[in-house]
């Protein structure tokens, strides 16, 4: 299957599928998926090797539009068919794409079994705290007190972390990014799609129907920057606009703690530098959120292991293996 | 049939004989009965097996639910159930007498192992008084050994534990009943040495058991209780031979269908009794080029076998009724997308977790009528163990050409049951060999073979056929999305079409038994072939009009089915359900047809069929 | 009929009307409609309405399919349904006429908004040519006015931005409809006053267009295209009326079911179209008393639907075809433990995913029979939106009677669709309260009521009740687990004859028009009542021998169904699928009823009901 | 509900059913049974308000064994018939048993989902890292390389650890113990109780029949001191025989160092000391695992929040809230 391509280059609209785009206006969805087009050619991707498989919602639309192959399913199970894709065919990428509902509601266990099997796969969960298509009910992810129509005095569930509940379903790669953040979406892109294994990339999306500015507080143009920390492996965790908070373990704990450089005595090299190979490095990352601390994004934990179709394939067809081999194997005894 | 022929326990030449191994679970019951039955087909017997295991893995020992069993039919004429009423029954304690003493038919043999018939042990089983004090017993040939003293005594010099010892005790009892029918004790004793290759002591001490046990026999002089029997020779077919399970052979017919179709197999299953035996065999031949894959639910493993399926593979999943229940949404997903799948269904009984290691046909419905939509699919069924392997090359043939999931139906007993095959020539089965397309010219995901209907089958990987499906409704001319109105009956029509069209693809449907038209019609499919079959052929040795229709195809149904079912009086149709074959023939042709059902858990009796033939000819 | 009575588009005085409103979905088509339907509603007229969603959130503006439509019929006399053609087309942009265009009837009177037919907006509906040129409409009584520019200036010197000011285009059309009906203003203008109360100047905008459109209609000459016209006054039942949706209806019905039963109501649900809207009607009534848990999936949904009512509550579940595949395996449990639950089952286009915003009656197949097992539950069906609340209650009475879960089915068109309700004297309904077994004396879980065959209900809490159930077979004398062989068909037929035994505690099946024999009867279920039910006046208007008959029972059937079908020459069953009652009808009764199948995901409409009365009367 | 029971006073026996117990002989399930047929009375459970619900499996044959009401349900499903159960009667006190396949193979999303949620039931997960009931397929727990009728050449998955994933899932009560160890069991399924929420337990079980020893390294009775550790509010994290060794966070990582007490220059005030409120070091407590580190038994985790039920009840029945209210409430009119 490993196709030999002509060499000519391809750009993002060699990626863009003829069928109209179908979101609302101002969706996040419309960034990630221009994001998405112009990465892959930059990544040496052929549409012809890559395959988008989704579930059902908003998110799950996605794979209409781009002009690889696309297998639009039904809802929770994208992981589950991304699987047999490519341990039938481990030439294909395979990327998968999935909402907080979709993928951590209904979903949920078939995206602990693919991370944790380490199958190479990337997975992108849109989360925008809502279930957009079925007209805004709150989502796993939804914060306590949204007001939705299945939740008309305010939702009481607490809320899951979609990083934290991948590090603890043993995932090797775990990433952030937000909807429109070009660049440093594209380079988490381009990261889970370089690792071997399952790659599991959490998007930051805006619906601007059912759940508008949710993640503003750290997603805004003006004021995000002190809210949110870039997080680069082998580099001191620092951030704002002028890098000048950092983090700490506090001395004698296992707490994080923000700093501001220069003040207490704090120098930079005082910092906290990324592992991005320590899981409880990524756990305590994950879990960081405002007003206190900024959330991470970029590549919070990535370390790689022994993708899963490599082992399921190990054992490869022994020559003359065949039916008839198979019908004369073992017991048999001849009447004549 | 067996119990009509040999009414005498005397008699010592049989046309066949029914013996039923019974114990403890944790006394190798069914290594035993497995052994014999081997031995047995060496012989070239034919035989039908039903293995007749206890739900719980291990129950404590010597209660009743703990007791394990295993009967075998055999003999020299055509066998094709395990019997209805064993002519032998071995009960190796008391529980075992308890469970299955009803079983035996009047003037039977009773095997009993004394030394097993401890107080304790009869209080275990529920029993009040002494069962050997039982009158029923007076009209049974009764024979006493204390096979635990005896194995014993024969191991006795190897130095083994006395729980070592003990295990023995099956070997010994195989030993003498190899003796009683005359098998050779070749077979057991290689198998014995191959097993236990690195404890000598234990190849040691079996083989004495075995020996000790057909010695035993020889040598000892019990009157007319113990005696040999001698079973006309059989002359079967010449060829090569062996012994399969029907899950074997639907594994092996799986594999076949993926040779035949020139495709990779791919297996998503989930383990649940009794369907887990086909993942267990399939597993075992990664060698073959299979890729298997346990998946984390019935729900995961149905679609990654679809994603295998999108791939370019022969995906197939394996399940039983309730794994199947929750594959439903996804098996609708597969017929929208029209993608081939073969869905093996090993129904057991129901509803619900219901008995999980009894069997049932009770899944018809739930394969021909139970998704959301109208969303039309092929079912087929086999009949014997042996016929898995056909069925699951029908099911492969059917869902690669006509791209389409589709349901194949065995139940527990075919699954667990084993018979002598006489091994195919593979040669001569048509291959039918997919062929992806490739060219992109004029290409649409849902372009249709005007004659099939089935759509083309592009797989990725493929230059210039980039495409989208999914489970929303598709435009007819293009396979983009579309809710226009007028397309949406297109498409129903086109599914409808497509699978009603299978019908000029298969075979008329035979009558395997009798008249093409007359009195009476027993019409079946699956599991209970055996004893409709062995029911007809002794109503028409009597002179009785009756003939025996067995369907493969459940849907959709033989063309000339209708007519065919219209050239008899009386159509009656057993099945171990509470009806679901006859709903569907009523509702086709409109024909009074009349069930015959039974929901035990067991399967039919000869006997079963024969009245009910008697009943509906009386009518 | 509509297109039958008002032949002309002149005509003053009619006796029904239909209007569809259509534009972008961002136009507020649905609050238009909703709004003139409570007018209506408030004159005094009968009414239906079809809201006609596009499948997308929010489609880019001016698209064909980002087209929202909303379809009422109303008048004095009796209104079944939302009506075949419009006799009034409002099409606020191109794509509206795009796509509605072919429904006018001809003659019908077209309103559009040329502020909106700008080149732009033409090319983006996909029109070759400017759509007003279309020789199709020479037929028609166009109407253009600019009602952008009209509704600008009538809102102009509020201040608003003019993105603000053009959201009130909606309201100035509904000014100007309610005008040529002569409905009132004032429901319109309370609902705008209390909606934006903490937004002065959006009430304000609101007001001056809703009076402008009003205004322009009474003050402005347009010749014999403008004009007002007269209905006759109705003359309805005197009572407290309201409007209800089909899914308010229901889950009404629900909370009636739970009231009467004397039990506390649980939902267990996982959104979905077109069900979600029962889910959140209960999700505002807390402060009545109910749970309600958004599960994180369909299984989970029913589960703990089941969890409740093991703990003694009535549970219910709500879903569409695609969640209750999921629930298959659960509603298994429920029918094994004999416990009462409501599943409903709101259907819409399938397979999969189908057709997720339009309706269909393709899901009976699963409801009575898409299951593992033989496990037979009751299935009732709504007819019209205010029917579901009598229907819901009827489930919730037979899931606790007779202790099983019960299938309820409606589809997205009943769910949606509004009509105005006499309410009840809730007083009126029997009630049928469960009394919670207390008495530990003699007690086993498995206990049955010797009529219902209910088995005995116990609830956690309850002191010397302690029992312990599940989904493996139960023994019949004790609800201990059985694996015994005569257990398990006499507990198959408990369950079998406990479902059919609700045959006696059913209404008998009346004939809702015509006589009780005769040449021919069309019988239908669910949403296709008001479709058939005009059909069938039409054709006994002229003078044929055609009768109604409509079903709410679907499993069982009612006692006397056989023999009431057996009186006419033939029975016609129109179905929003491929023939799913059909079936069943033909093999409970070996009669050759035949099916009227259409599978768009639109409703039947009136004219086809009587072109295929006539052709089945013909054949 | 709240019954008012006679004070007589309970013991084991009148938690035990007339049913004949159906383990294999030496199955660890029946130390387990045992212990929690001894643990009732002592924290004053009355079987008419107890309810056991189970999945399918060995394990979840559990309910038929105690004399408290009890429903054995489907594959997977007993989170969410439980939630059901407890959210219409909260005053019972439900327990949910479970196996590794049963609660993480296919009931994992449901797992999942009560534990965010806080549902006030305890969870018993019964690990023996196998399918004991379908005859002994590799579960999500096996260990790599275990031969199984479904894994004849060794299984291939990674495995998950389920107090990990609990964490990950947000549970706000996890802990640990082992099948033939009454009283730790037993002090930690009174922990589970008296949590209000959601209370997670492992029991690691030995499956005598097609997993046999397989934790023997930390639970056999002679050599498993040494590999076992029992975690306690408050005090050092120490084990051993003579508890010799104890636990260090590595001086500037996030990486947890043994030590033995007394060899250089460590001694015990040196030794961390277990915070059950700290997620992260339950995290890094959950992941220690052989030859080179202990496994942690006892409440790795305790942070109590509001329990789901409590939440979902706040808004009691409104007075004269009934039909006849409703069906005259909103917009209505008359006809006279
Ligand atoms: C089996 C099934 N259950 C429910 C639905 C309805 N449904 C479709 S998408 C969705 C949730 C979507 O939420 P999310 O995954 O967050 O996607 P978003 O629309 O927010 O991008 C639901 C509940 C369905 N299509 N199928
Ligand atoms: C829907 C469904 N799928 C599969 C099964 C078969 N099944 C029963 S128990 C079980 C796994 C049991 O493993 P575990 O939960 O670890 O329990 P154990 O027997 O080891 O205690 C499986 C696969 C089933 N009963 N139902
Ligand atoms: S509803 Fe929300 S998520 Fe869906 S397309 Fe619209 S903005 Fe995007
Ligand atoms: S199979 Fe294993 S887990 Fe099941 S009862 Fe036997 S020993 Fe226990
Ligand atoms: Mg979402
Ligand atoms: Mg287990």
């Amino acid at each position: 299957m490993n196709m030999i391509s002509p060499p000519e280059e391809l750009n993002a609209k060699d990626f863009a599928s003829d069928q109209e785009v179908r979101w609302c206006p101002g969706c996040g969805d419309y960034a990630i998926l221009k994001t998405m087009q112009k990465t892959l050619p930059e990544i040496g991707a052929r549409p012809e090797n890559t395959v988008f498989v989704s579930g059902i919602g908003c998110s799950s639309r996605f794979p209409y539009y781009m002009s690889t192959y696309g297998f639009h399913t039904i809802h929770g199970r994208a992981p589950a068919i991304a699987s047999g894709v490519k341990l039938s065919n481990p030439e294909l990428d395979v990327w998968i794409i999935t909402g907080d509902g979709d993928g951590l509601s209904i979903g949920g266990n078939h995206m602990l079994h693919v991370l944790r099997r380490n199958v190479n796969v990337q997975v992108l969960l849109f989360n925008n705290e809502i279930y957009g298509l079925t007209k805004g009910q709150y989502s796993p992810t939804s914060k306590p007190g949204l007001r939705t129509p299945s939740s008309p005095l305010g939702s009481i569930d607490s809320p899951i972390s979609p990083c934290a509940f991948a590090l603890g379903a043993n995932a090797r790669f775990v990433a952030r990014a937000i909807d429109i953040a070009h660049k440093p979406l594209s380079s988490v892109l381009k990261r889970a799609h370089a690792h071997k294994g399952a790659s599991f990339v959490e998007i930051f999306q805006n619906c601007v129907v059912f759940n508008d500015q949710t993640f503003s507080d750290f997603t805004d143009k003006k004021t995000g920057a002190d809210n949110q920390i870039h997080v680069e492996h082998g580099t001191p965790l620092t951030w704002g606009k002028d890098n000048q908070y950092g983090l700490l373990i506090k001395p004698g704990t296992l707490e994080l703690q923000k700093v501001t450089i220069g003040e207490d005595g704090v120098t930079e090299s005082d910092i906290l530098v990324h592992d991005e190979t320590n899981r409880t490095m990524a756990t305590m990352l994950a879990a960081m959120e405002g007003p206190d601390f900024p959330v991470a994004l970029g590549v919070l934990f990535c370390d790689p292991g022994t993708p899963y179709e490599e082992a399921v394939r190990a054992v490869p067809k022994a020559p003359g293996k065949n039916v008839k081999q198979l019908l004369a194997s073992g017991k048999t005894w001849t009447v004549d | 049939m067996v119990t009509e022929t040999t009414q005498q326990s005397t008699t010592d030449s049989l046309d066949s004989v029914v013996i039923r191994f019974a114990g403890d679970s944790g006394d190798g019951i069914q290594l035993v009965g497995n052994k014999f039955a081997e031995s047995t087909a060496l012989f070239g017997d034919d035989l039908s097996t039903f293995p007749d295991y206890p739900a719980e893995i291990r129950a404590p020992i010597g209660t009743t639910y703990g007791v394990s069993a295993y009967q075998i039919n055999f003999g020299p004429s055509e066998i094709l159930t395990a019997g209805d009423e064993p002519d032998v029954l071995v009960a190796l304690n008391p529980a075992a007498l308890k469970v299955n003493q009803e079983q035996l038919r009047e003037g039977g043999t009773l095997l009993i192992d004394t030394g097993a018939f401890t107080e304790k042990n009869i209080k275990k089983a529920g029993y009040e008084n002494h069962p050997l004090s039982d009158k029923a017993l007076d009209s049974v040939n009764l024979i006493e050994l204390d096979i635990t003293k005896l194995t014993m005594d024969a191991v006795s010099e190897v130095g083994l534990s006395k729980k070592e010892g003990l295990r023995c005790k099956n070997v010994w009892t195989l030993g003498l009943i190899l003796w009683m029918f005359g098998r050779s004790r070749k077979s057991v004793a290689d198998w014995i040495e191959t097993k236990f290759a690195k404890k000598p002591e234990i190849v040691e001490a079996n083989l004495r058991a075995l020996n000790a046990g057909h010695a035993y026999g020889e040598t000892t002089e019990l009157g007319a209780g113990l005696k040999q029997y001698t079973l006309d020779k059989s002359e079967p077919e010449t060829g090569l031979y062996r012994t399969i399970t029907g899950s074997e052979a639907a594994a092996w017919g799986l594999y076949a269908g993926a040779e035949l179709s020139n495709l990779e197999l791919f297996l998503g299953s989930y383990p649940i009794t009794p369907a887990s035996n086909i993942l267990h065999q399939l597993a075992t031949m990664t060698d073959y080029g299979i890729v298997n894959f346990q998946a984390e639910d019935e729900i995961a493993a149905i679609c990654s076998a679809i994603g295998a399926a999108y791939a370019g593979n022969l995906g197939v999943t394996t399940s039983s009724g309730p794994g199947v229940a929750l594959k439903t949404e996804a098996i609708g997903l597969a017929v929208s997308a029209e993608l081939p799948l073969v869905i093996v269904n090993v129904q057991r009984g129901g509803p619900s977790t219901g008995l999980p290691t009894k069997a049932e046909q009770s899944d018809l419905h739930q394969a021909v009528f139970g998704r959301n939509g109208d969303t039309p699919l092929p079912v087929v069924s086999a009949s014997t163990p042996a016929d898995c392997f056909d069925v699951a090359i029908e099911a492969s043939r059917l869902a690669t050409k006509y791209m389409t999931p589709v349901i194949m139906l065995m139940d527990g007993t075919l699954g667990n049951s084993s018979e002598p095959w006489k091994i195919p020539d593979f040669d001569s089965y048509e291959p039918f060999p997919v062929t992806h397309r490739k060219e992109p010219e004029g290409y649409h995901p849902f372009l249709r073979d005007p004659e099939t209907l089935a759509r083309n089958w592009a797989v990725p990987g493929t230059p210039g056929l980039e495409h989208r499906i999914g489970g929303l409704e598709k435009d007819y001319d293009s396979g983009n999305i579309s809710y226009d109105a007028a397309n949406h009956q297109r498409m129903t029509d086109a599914r409808h079409d497509k699978v009603n069209g299978i019908r000029k693809d298969i075979p008329k449907q035979d009558v395997c038994l009798g008249a093409e038209k007359g009195k009476l019609a027993v019409v079946g499919w699956g599991s209970t072939y055996g004893a409709i079959h062995k029911g007809v052929e002794q109503l028409r040795q009597k002179g009785l009009d009756v003939s025996h229709i067995h369907l493969r195809h459940i849907w959709p149904l033989p063309e000339n089915l209708e007519d065919l079912l219209k050239g008899y009086d009386k159509v009656i149709v057993p099945e171990l359900n509470a009806g679901q074959l006859t709903t569907l023939l009523r509702a086709q042709y409109l024909l009074p047809v009349e069930g015959v059902n039974k929901v035990t858990g067991q399967p039919f009796k000869v006997s079963e069929i024969v009245e009910a033939a008697h009943q509906a000819l009386e009518n």
